[in-house]
């Protein structure tokens, strides 16, 4: 008797010790996170002005702003998702509502996790071989948001196929028995039902789009570019590689190092704004289904 | 007519989608033909650049010096002939800017034309010379004979013990280094990652509550949003300097900085798929469990953790795929020494890394150039690799639980 | 209404048009009887073909009500009943054929005085009443009405009980008339069966109506 | 304006798997068959053939006739979206589009070009009242169809499929996820929509096929073992494994 109170005891001390153990490491995870938040936030905010925000870099880019950054950053969002977004979503729908169960629709899914496994420094040597130099775009918006496309496609096809996967069948056998063909089911039933996923695919790349680095290393971005551009052959500025730029290799490390820390700032903003619009979106939408 | 327009319509959307599915496809192999068409491009070729040559005395015996041997030699480690399997005689070493100390500018010609003569002349004089000349003076009557050097071949790439692409007259194209590097790095990035990432994940599937859950979920999606660049100037600026004083060493920069930092990137991964696999587990093998009353610690370790155990390997295995291949964070935190590491505590080089800072100084379609994408080769086969091993695993969990 | 209920109806109507043919059957063998008419006696046993007949179709419509429609609950209590109403309807039925059998087999008209004595034409009435009663109770679902029949049995009952001593009485008067005489005990006989039949069926109605089992008991026969 | 339907030696395979062998059944008019049998018997792949649903599964393979009013539906050039407006179906679980319920039933009208507003009013009424919905919903047309409680959203469902004016109707375990009360207001509009339509109806449930069905139909593993009328099938059934499916000595 005394000897199974024992075995209980010893059950529950070990239970203890390691729920213990993985409460500390969550903690320590969620510590992380604050803590480089807390850091970039607390010594970014000291720089971040509206001349920051609007300026043109200056003196070795140790004073003025990141405008030209804040611009190409936000072209080449813009381009690389008008490439992906059509081209994704299609060829989600494709794969999942056109295509039978067959050998090609599984090399078609295995071509596409491998394109998502692809590091991001190899998809800039291939965007700077095939945009910059054979296709003769140059360093140019056009190059680097086609490149920054390629990457994210894997990225938009996955969600959007998620998103059409989780809509019951049922409805699409709904439809078909009325006598809608393929294109209108898929127009009329199946794209407004997943179209809040979609969206939040979109949003969530974005903030992928933004925030890489090597892709644009060698295909669009300027290491110091004050002014504008007029046309996609043109080179940008782009926020991550204008802090990867002023933090390592800038004309003067050390005097730039509050720009950084400001570039770094606006970086994790836009990443905490494109989460918390994706995460208000999905409760929003979820919420209608709910109350539907 | 209103059915055969839509018919018509209907043919037309699908041909347009069929296109768009083909795309990734199409990428994939566009990458894999643009990488390899340039990245082979260094196999079988003489590690020297193109239009200089190697020369040295026609009555030279020797027959062939390995790259690694040549740099030496120019490097003035190696000095006598016999050292790499010569005659006893010690080695003059012959750079085109030397030329001046042995012939004077009337010599040499106003416009430099006397050059080839005068090169001839020299070769031949010294039996213990070796020259490194433009290859457009060697021709049918040029008095000596190229040194045959060891090609380039795919062993060598991966076994050779320096990356030194720049070094003249040959460059030193040895993965080796690198390799290691990457996987210094990247274990170590796992090693800090796993049990962090497995407990949180743990925790989150099983302890936490629904409510700290739906907090919890959203930060570790924000840790995966956050962009490398941001967390190479974080490890740059907090861990860098943080690793130098705690270890007293002369500069932080170092693979165990790489391994933290890339930890810290690789934790959403693990955490989000192994808890994804851990909330696979039946809730009726759970109650199970319950039910013949072992405790919920027991149940974790003895039913939960077991089943989601494939998905956990193919969390640590993505994991290890993301730290190899990521480049801008290590880029800025480990010292980019192109050199075999012995500790953690060593600058190291990672292949991305190299790839990141070297492209944008190696001249295009140079064989420096096509080393690079020879390493985007060797890193686009690592990760499919790793890809191929996930998607199988998972197939075959697939499989065993249906 | 729904679908049930329809079939369920179409039950009831056939089982009273049957109850009617049966009732008529009776009257007509009590016309018979007094009148001496032999061609209504034919016409009673002809007809039984149209109660038996009757009789299988509401067999077979039970079978089927029990197969498709599931009944449950009062509408299985219902089914169940008509499926034994409908077997003491035919048995009423046979009596009315045994009685009409005799009648057309009778060489002489019955005298009336012993049609007098042995208060016959009294308990045709009873029974009569009783079905015509019992009828209504089912198609009202009157269980009150339905309880009344005990009553009414227990008069038949007691025709019955003196019929024996009468006739022995008038067959030493009348032994010439013993035929006659044994033909009208066997009709008295039958007629107080037909009275049991009616209480058989009030009892179904109790039970159909009141879910309440009230064979075997003497208890409660008399409530309400 | 109900038509004959007749399926002649109708085999199925899903790549290897024979799912029917060889059916041959006739079906009346304004009349209701139900089919029955164990899970797999390949009763819903048999309904489903009738507006070639299994055309959207890969791998299927089928030979024999199936004719509609003397018409084989699995012939070449057969408009399988016309066919599908003729032939109405409703499911398993009720499965209205996340549209409002006036949409819903005006969507089978759309997608087959009736643009009329007010054609379309009036067939959303009529069939609404068709399917003894229209006093329920009367005033929330413009509700989302998920408002509505399981059984309401099945009698939209049926409704949906009214709308288009089918000849036939296909119904495949229509109440198998609804409660009593919303089952037994299926099975009555069933008897109800009798008068208008053929009706086929897929059921689990043998007591629902005894109600509701002027036929039955049992199949087991793939074959159709015993047809007639529901009558015969449930009070003397031919053959010994229909008598002990019904029976419930199955196995």
């Amino acid at each position: 008797m005394s000897n199974s109170k024992n075995t209980g005891r010893i059950k529950h001390l070990k239970q203890q010790f390691a729920f213990g153990i993985f409460r500390l490491f969550s903690l320590m995870v969620v510590a992380i996170l604050f803590f480089i938040l807390a850091f970039i936030i607390v010594r970014g905010a000291k720089v971040i002005s509206w001349n920051f925000l609007t300026g043109m870099p200056e003196e070795g880019m140790t004073k003025g702003g990141i405008f030209p950054a804040i611009v190409g950053t936000f072209l080449l969002v813009i381009g690389s998702l008008l490439f992906t977004f059509p081209v994704g979503v299609l060829s989600a729908i494709y794969t999942n509502e056109y295509m039978k169960d067959s050998w090609y629709k599984r090399f078609i899914k295995l071509m596409t996790n491998n394109l998502a496994g692809i590091p991001s420094i190899v998809f800039g040597l291939f965007g700077m071989s095939l945009f910059v130099n054979t296709l003769g775009f140059g360093d140019s918006i056009i190059a680097g948001s086609l490149t920054l496309g390629l990457l994210t496609l894997p990225v938009v096809i996955r969600t959007t196929e998620e998103a059409l996967k989780s809509i019951d069948n049922s409805f699409r056998e709904g439809s078909y028995a009325l006598g809608a063909t393929k294109l209108q089911t898929i127009r009329k039933v199946v794209l407004p039902m997943a179209f809040p996923n979609i969206i939040t695919g979109l949003i969530l790349s974005v903030g992928r789009v933004s925030g890489e680095t090597a892709p644009i290393l060698f295909t669009v971005a300027a290491y110091f570019l004050p002014k504008l551009p007029h046309s996609i052959f043109d080179q940008v500025m782009a926020l991550p590689y204008h802090l990867y730029v002023i933090s390592t290799s800038g004309t003067n490390v050390e005097e730039s190092r509050p720009m950084a820390y400001g570039t770094a700032l606006v970086l994790i903003a836009i990443v905490l704004l494109v989460n918390i619009l994706a995460n208000a979106l999905r409760r929003y939408f979820s919420k209608k289904v709910k109350m539907n | 007519m209103r059915n055969s327009i839509k018919r018509f319509v209907e043919k037309i959307s699908e041909s347009i989608l069929f296109l768009s599915s083909t795309v990734t496809t199409l990428s994939v192999l566009l990458i894999v033909i643009f990488l390899f068409k340039e990245g082979l491009g260094i196999f079988n070729k003489d590690p020297i650049e193109e239009g200089q040559m190697v020369v040295i005395n026609k009555n030279n015996p020797i027959r062939k010096v390995v790259s690694a041997d040549i740099k030496n030699i120019f490097d003035q480690n190696i000095t006598n002939w016999k050292q790499v399997g010569g005659k006893d005689d010690s080695i003059i070493l012959f750079r085109m800017d030397d030329i001046g100390n042995y012939f004077t500018e009337e010599q040499l010609g106003d416009t430099f034309q006397f050059v080839p003569q005068c090169l001839a002349k020299l070769v031949d004089s010294i039996p213990g010379i070796i020259a490194y000349i433009p290859s457009k003076y060697f021709n049918k009557d040029f008095p000596a004979r190229e040194l045959p050097m060891e090609k380039i071949t795919v062993g060598s790439f991966i076994k050779g013990k320096e990356w030194f692409p720049t070094a003249q007259p040959a460059a030193q194209l040895g993965v080796y280094p690198l390799l290691i590097g990457t996987l210094i790095v990247s274990l170590g990035a796992i090693l800090i990652a796993l049990p962090l990432g497995l407990a949180t994940a743990i925790f989150m599937a099983e302890i936490a509550s629904e409510r700290l859950r739906k907090i919890l979920k959203p930060l570790v999606e924000l840790l995966a949003g956050i962009p490398s660049v941001v967390y190479g100037f974080f490890g740059l600026v907090v861990i860098v300097p943080f690793i130098q004083q705690v270890f007293h060493l002369p500069v932080g920069e170092t693979a165990f900085a790489g391994s933290v930092v890339l930890g810290i990137m690789a934790l959403p991964t693990i955490i989000t798929i192994s808890e994804d696999a851990l909330r696979t587990t039946p809730r009726a093998m759970k109650e199970a469990s319950l039910a013949l009353g072992a405790n919920k610690w027991q149940t974790i370790h003895r039913v939960i953790v077991p089943y989601a155990s494939s998905g956990i390997t193919a969390a640590a295995i993505l994991g290890i795929g993301r730290a190899i291949g990521e480049t801008m964070a290590v880029l800025m935190v480990t010292g980019n020494a192109a050199v075999i590491p012995h500790t953690w505590l060593e600058p190291v080089r990672t292949i991305p890394a190299t790839i990141a800072a070297e492209l944008g100084e190696a001249p295009h379609g140079g064989l420096h150039f096509k080393a690079l994408f020879a390493l985007a080769c060797i890193l686009f086969i690592i990760t499919m690799a790793i890809n191929l091993f996930v998607a199988y695993i998972s197939s075959k969990n697939k499989m065993s639980k249906r | 209404m729904i679908h049930l209920e329809e079939e369920l109806n179409v039950l009831k109507q056939e089982t009273m048009n049957m109850w009617q043919l049966v009732i008529q059957q009776l009257q007509k063998t009590e016309e018979a009887l007094i009148n001496f008419d032999k061609d209504l006696a034919s016409e009673v046993i002809a007809n039984e073909r149209r109660v038996n007949a009757m009789e299988l179709k509401i067999d077979n419509d039970c079978e089927n009500a029990f197969a498709l429609l599931n009944p449950v609950a009062v509408d299985l209590r219902f089914v169940l009943a008509i499926l034994k109403i409908n077997n003491n309807l035919e048995r009423t039925g046979d009596i009315a054929e045994g009685i009409a059998k005799f009648i057309s087999q009778a060489k002489n008209p019955f005298e009336t005085q012993l049609l007098e004595i042995t208060r016959v034409r009294e308990m045709y009435m009873h029974s009569i009443e009783m079905l015509k009663d019992i009828l209504i109770a089912f198609d009202t679902e009157n269980t009150k009405l339905a309880r009344t029949l005990f009553r009414r049995d227990e008069m038949i009952d007691e025709i019955n009980r003196n019929a024996n001593s009468i006739l022995v009485d008038y067959i030493s008067k009348y032994p010439e008339s013993t035929e006659q005489a044994l033909n009208i005990l066997s009709a008295i006989r039958k007629l107080e069966r037909v009275g049991d039949q009616a209480k058989n069926i009030a009892e179904e109605i109790i039970f159909y109506v009141e879910a309440k089992v009230l064979k075997h008991t003497k208890k409660g026969l008399l409530e309400g | 304006m109900s038509l004959i339907i007749e399926t002649k030696d109708v085999n199925l395979y899903y790549g290897d798997f024979h799912a029917l062998k060889g059916i041959s059944m006739e079906m009346q008019p304004n009349t209701v068959t139900a089919f029955i049998g164990p899970s797999g018997c390949g009763k819903s792949t048999y309904l489903r053939l009738f507006n070639r649903m299994n055309d959207l599964i890969d791998a299927v393979k089928i030979t024999g006739t199936i004719n509609i009013d003397g018409k084989n539906v699995y012939e070449k050039g057969v408009d399988i979206v016309e066919l599908r407006r003729k032939v109405g179906m409703v499911f398993q679980k009720p499965n209205p589009f996340p549209k409002t319920i006036f949409e819903n039933i005006a969507y089978g009208l759309r997608v087959n070009g009736v643009g009329d507003k007010h054609f379309i009013e009036d067939r959303v009424e009529r069939s609404l009242k068709q399917a003894a919905l229209w006093e329920e919903v009367k005033d929330k047309l413009k509700k989302s169809a998920f408002e509505l409680s399981g059984g309401q959203q099945q009698r939209l469902c049926i409704a949906r499929a009214l709308a288009i004016e089918p000849t036939i109707l296909l119904m495949d375990e229509p109440a198998s996820a609804l409660d009593p009360i919303s089952t037994s207001k299926i099975e009555e509009l069933i008897h109800e929509l009798k008068k208008n339509y053929t009706i086929l109806i897929v059921t689990h449930n043998m007591q629902q096929a005894a109600r509701v069905s002027d036929a039955t139909a049992f199949f087991y593993l793939g074959n159709l073992v015993e047809f007639g009328t529901t009558k015969d099938i449930f009070t003397h059934p031919n053959d010994i494994k229909t008598q002990n499916y019904i029976t419930g000595r199955f196995g």
